[in-house]
């Protein structure tokens, strides 16, 4: 894949494009879910948007605009594989089985995690740019160890594609030949800068020069962002190795809850992007194509209002934890300055002034 | 003004002094950085001056050690704290050697600002207190400033000194307001302040807990307790002198910090003065530390940090020791 | 057997006990590491579980935490203690956190082997002691090894632990020899051990510096003083009830470092035990380091590192107090 | 620069070769004085090596093999230019004017650094494998703010290339077209790790994945090398930006005097590149095409073994410094703790037991 223009299957429009390499492998009811899938994680995104301005999470990273790039990636896995996401994954989060509530658990900061990362197989939100894609290609190493039939996804950003790690993951991958697929989503900006200051050229050359395949896709096209998933991390349980998959799309929102794009970026750039959004594009399709009626479409919305509310009530519930738990799972054996402070915690709630 | 609108106006005064002063840092341009301390420089100064860098945070302490090398003083940015370690090499091996390495030739007088330790209710790696590992390494000088005025000053004396300066902010702090003099800094980059006097307790404190200290002071005083609080500034070198002098009068230290205990500034405060002072030391040199844990999702944060009334606790033992 | 034998012994040994176990770092494979601490393990163990990683320690560490999320038990080798800086980020912010951050779903049970403290004549960077570094982060332990048969035992207890061990090595000792008993260890990982009892004063130290103050006791045993050393071993968590029972029966304490003072792991000690050992203590909690500067040229390293010398000028100053 | 084969201007027989984009600008004089600056620096390091074997030298790197490469590169440079070595650029530093003796003191170890960088426009050798990429794009950005005619160049090798650092260092390049010279000696091995660790494709096409140009050259055709880097570094000076230079050459010898490569390599790999030998080349094609007669050569062969002697004289003269010096220039300005190490140091070696 040394061509330079961007896989795409479905236009803006929901025309379907003919593409010499890949085609659409799925039918009505799969593109329906993928649809489904969509409007939910969006849904549960404004309401968490909305939650924080309530006040009841501390902070909310929106995924506006990418649906299709994580639910297109997302739902190309197998249920064994294991992805490595960055803080923004709540679409691969939800394809993973993650329950929503859980995935806001960091949000409302009453815990750095928020699920268990080996019954998903989705390791937990790492908010160090580019760290992951390091232990995504050590999990690799030892899934060829195991000689399992497994790959392993990891996703970062057009700003963390700058990283050091995630640079050196690359040599890593293709040295090893690790069953690796990296998903770089370019959404343009890394907060308030463009993603033209990270490079002058297409991030997914990137690949080429350390050896293993780069391919850009629509990102806002979820057939092409499946089907190029999906190739490659067959290629990756194949043996064959690494895949760069760039997701060229959009982050239509703030970067999170406390940011003001407003100082940094032009509304019209934005309008231009509202009309490449991934989910009227797969509606348009299913109306023409498969004529899919209003009912259904009804119902996928009054599900997603039904999640948003549980969520809702979810977070509401959602007590800060004991204190004294910050001295848990510091270390797998009690170490003595630890259980020291857990002592001493202990004292001040109870016999102490505070 | 705030300390964080104190910290724009040294970093543009400082801009404006000396047309080698450069800044970079993340989002420091147009956005003029997640706390807004560049805001508007880069319109006044230029791309060129005011640098957005791509994203890695050993590249931007890397190039601004070349940067260095070419004779300027670049005002390097971290964003948070937690973001520091992948500059760590940088800061290490080359901005803490470069002068010895160099027998003096190069010159590394850059300053990198760190907006430091916790309270502000963030997720993780935002709240950290990084300064330990700044302080145990020979080459660099760590300052903490405390107030608006310190902030104003010491960012302007941090850009005019020759060593690398690693200035920590206390982000807690930004937005709370207080008196700046322009006429001129009453103190010298790493001189400690006494910032409350007293008689029966020494209180060091830096960054977001000298105020929580000097809050303690006053309930102590209510109770008929008398803390004279000290806001160590220099933390590399510390000024060991005033810390000394105000123990010979109270006979007990308390070393009040939000970083973990173990191999810490507080530690290093309690024993070069236990060492120092061990015949005025009529208590144990004690500490007050958060506790040696990650820091824990902010919901809990201040049960993490030293409290009001965890510093009251301590005194109060150390009150004990006749 | 010699310290590096004793290494190499007992990775062998954990290479067999556990198939999950792997070794990665730097020239490990056919050249059995620069210190040939791993020689001959490729070749018995395979290039899958003995493997030469690709000239980048941050990688080296961050792919060791993947092996360690899919169950793999990664002894990481560190070429020189200089060289872990780049890892520094991968170690604090993610091997340190991880456990934590997954409640305990994630076991970060890796080792990270450091070859470190000078005395070997080397270049820049290769004879660092980065150890406070690590002892200041929490979620980290930290062991120094000072004997052989602490090496072959420490290393597979090291190995065998749950939470990640930064597994200090000190490179000078590597070619000392020493009893191995191979029956059993005789110590838990992290246990202070008592190398010389004494009455008049408690030397603490570990690493290289043990055999410098087990020479230190001797001399000044011939000048009628009566040393008790103890070898820390375990640097994070210190075991200080062993050290504050020799205070006790002392009441004097030395800690003697090879690393710099300020905020340093003998800061810690020193600190730790003046608080605890308040009324034991006859005399200041003395620290005897290396001095606040970088690591210099080695042809004058022997000034830098503590000495016999130096150690017993220390005990005179302790000695003096009544 | 897409090409996959290697520049080169000079086969091991010593004949020309043409290539397409490179000729040689050099005359008679100038190879000749090539020729001579490789003999040297080849003898300085055999005398380094002996020195080292006596025990006069705690450690030496030894350049043999990459004295085309290096040659090649320092003498393309112009005195206004600035240089970033490793620790094993001693052609480099010939070519800056470093004194030999100078180049040993880090060797001898009785300084860190060993020459003043500013007089010489050579920074001072980087141990930490990398580093100094940084360092050269940091200085490069300050060439362009001053507006200066100048052009930077960077050396690190195969291994390093795996580095954080080095391809942080080609982001930023890239981003701010910084007028640098990446030269990156591949001489197969970093220790006992052979290339193909590092990377499966040739390590020059990195550079384009980055945005910006990179070449393959014959590291042991003195002419190539010249005049590839010739070329990059007026095209940096041009604003034209970054290059990648692969030097494509051969570590003869053993990593450092403490390395034992029959561990690790075969004789025959290194009796393949004693054919290739970059002295050796140029005095055939001396001989041949400018019929240059003995006598020069045997010129050349006594001022080099004069300088050796020198070399060996002024290291042996070379005292231990003075233990006090190491408080000196660790801090600009006075620092509490460090003179205090000073004073108690002081008093140990006057009245303390030592
Ligand atoms: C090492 C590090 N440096 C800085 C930050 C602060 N930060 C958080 S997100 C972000 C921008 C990331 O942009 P990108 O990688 O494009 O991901 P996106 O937010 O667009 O999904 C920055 C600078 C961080 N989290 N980690
Ligand atoms: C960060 C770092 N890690 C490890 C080392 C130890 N080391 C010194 S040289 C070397 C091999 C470097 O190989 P290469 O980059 O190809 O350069 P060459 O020695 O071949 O010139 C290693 C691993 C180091 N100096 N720095
Ligand atoms: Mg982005
Ligand atoms: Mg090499």
């Amino acid at each position: 894949m040394i061509a330079d223009e961007l896989v795409q299957l479905l236009t803006p429009e929901g025309e379907r494009v003919e593409h010499p390499e890949y085609d659409t492998s799925l039918g009505r009811d799969e593109i329906l879910s993928f649809y489904r899938d969509m409007v939910i994680v969006r849904r549960l995104c404004n309401e968490s948007t909305s939650l924080q301005r309530q006040g009841q999470l501390a902070l909310w990273a929106p995924l506006q605009g990418q649906e299709a790039a994580q639910i297109g990636a997302g739902r190309a896995l197998a249920p064994t594989d294991f992805t490595f996401p960055s803080y923004r994954e709540h679409g691969i989060a939800w394809t993973r089985g993650v329950p929503p509530k859980d995935m806001l658990r960091i949000f409302r900061a009453t815990t750095t995690g928020g699920w268990d990362p080996q019954r998903y197989r989705h390791s937990l939100p790492t908010v160090v740019l580019g760290d992951q894609t390091l232990h995504a290609v050590g999990y690799a190493m030892g899934v060829q160890r195991d000689g399992a039939d497994e790959a392993v996804m990891t996703f970062f950003g057009d700003g963390a594609s700058s990283q050091g790690d995630v640079l050196e993951s690359f040599v890593w991958a293709a040295s090893f030949n690790a069953p690796v697929v990296f998903v770089l989503q370019n959404n343009q900006w890394a907060i308030s800068e463009p993603a033209s200051l990270q490079t002058k050229i297409p991030l997914y050359h990137r690949a080429h020069g350390f050896g293993f395949p780069g391919v850009r896709v629509d990102g806002n096209d979820v057939l092409a962002m499946y089907e190029v998933a999906r190739r490659a991390l067959e290629r990756a349980r194949s043996g064959a190795g690494p895949t760069l998959i760039e997701a060229y799309t959009y982050r239509m929102g703030a970067h999170t809850t406390s940011d003001d794009p407003t100082r940094y970026r032009v509304d019209a750039e934005v309008e231009v992007w509202r009309h490449r959004d991934p989910i009227e594009r797969v509606k348009a399709l299913l109306v023409r194509e498969y004529g899919v009626a209003r009912a259904n479409f009804d119902d996928v919305a009054a599900e997603a209002e039904t999640l948003a509310l549980q969520l809702r009530e979810d977070v509401l519930a959602m007590d800060s934890p004991d204190p004294l738990t910050m001295f848990d799972h510091v270390y797998a054996e009690p170490h003595a300055l630890t259980e020291a402070g857990r002592r001493e915690l202990a004292e001040l709630v109870t016999g102490g002034r505070a | 003004m705030t300390m964080a609108r104190a910290l724009n106006e040294g970093l543009r005064r400082a801009l404006e002094k000396d047309k080698k002063v450069l800044l970079m840092g993340e989002d420091i341009g147009k956005l003029g950085g997640v706390f807004r301390i560049t805001d508007g420089l880069q319109k006044d100064f230029g791309e060129d001056r005011v640098i957005d860098a791509p994203l890695a945070e050993s590249a931007i302490v890397g190039t601004a050690v070349g940067l260095a090398m070419r004779g300027y003083r670049t005002v390097v940015e971290i964003q948070f704290d937690g973001f520091v370690y992948p500059a760590f090499d940088q800061i290490v091996s080359q901005v803490a050697k470069l002068h010895k390495r160099s027998d003096g030739v190069y010159t590394m007088g850059l300053v990198i600002r760190l907006p430091f330790q916790g309270g502000i209710g963030a997720i993780e790696h935002h709240s950290e207190s990084p300064e330990a590992y700044f302080v145990h390494t020979a080459g660099l000088r760590v300052v903490a400033c405390s107030t608006p005025n310190d902030a104003y000053w010491m960012i302007q004396q941090a850009v005019e000194h020759d060593d690398p300066v690693i200035f920590c902010e206390p982000k807690s702090r930004y937005w709370e307001k207080g008196e700046v003099d322009l006429d001129g800094p009453s103190n010298g980059l790493f001189d400690a302040v006494v910032r409350r006097e007293g008689v029966d307790a020494t209180v060091v404190a830096y960054g977001s807990m000298v105020k929580t200290c000097l809050r303690a002071a006053e309930v102590a005083a209510g109770e008929g307790r008398s803390l004279e609080v000290i806001d160590a500034r220099g933390l590399s070198p510390l000024d060991l002198d005033t810390m000394a002098r105000s123990i010979e009068k109270t006979g007990r230290l308390l070393v009040v910090q939000e970083a973990p205990p173990s191999a810490s500034v507080g530690s290093e405060i309690a024993a070069a003065l236990g060492e120092r002072c061990f015949y005025s030391l009529r208590a144990p040199a004690t500490r007050v530390s958060a506790y040696h844990v990650p820091y824990p999702p902010s919901r809990i944060e201040d049960a993490y940090r030293p409290s009001v009334d965890r510093v009251l606790d301590a005194v109060d033992r150390v009150m004990e020791f006749e």
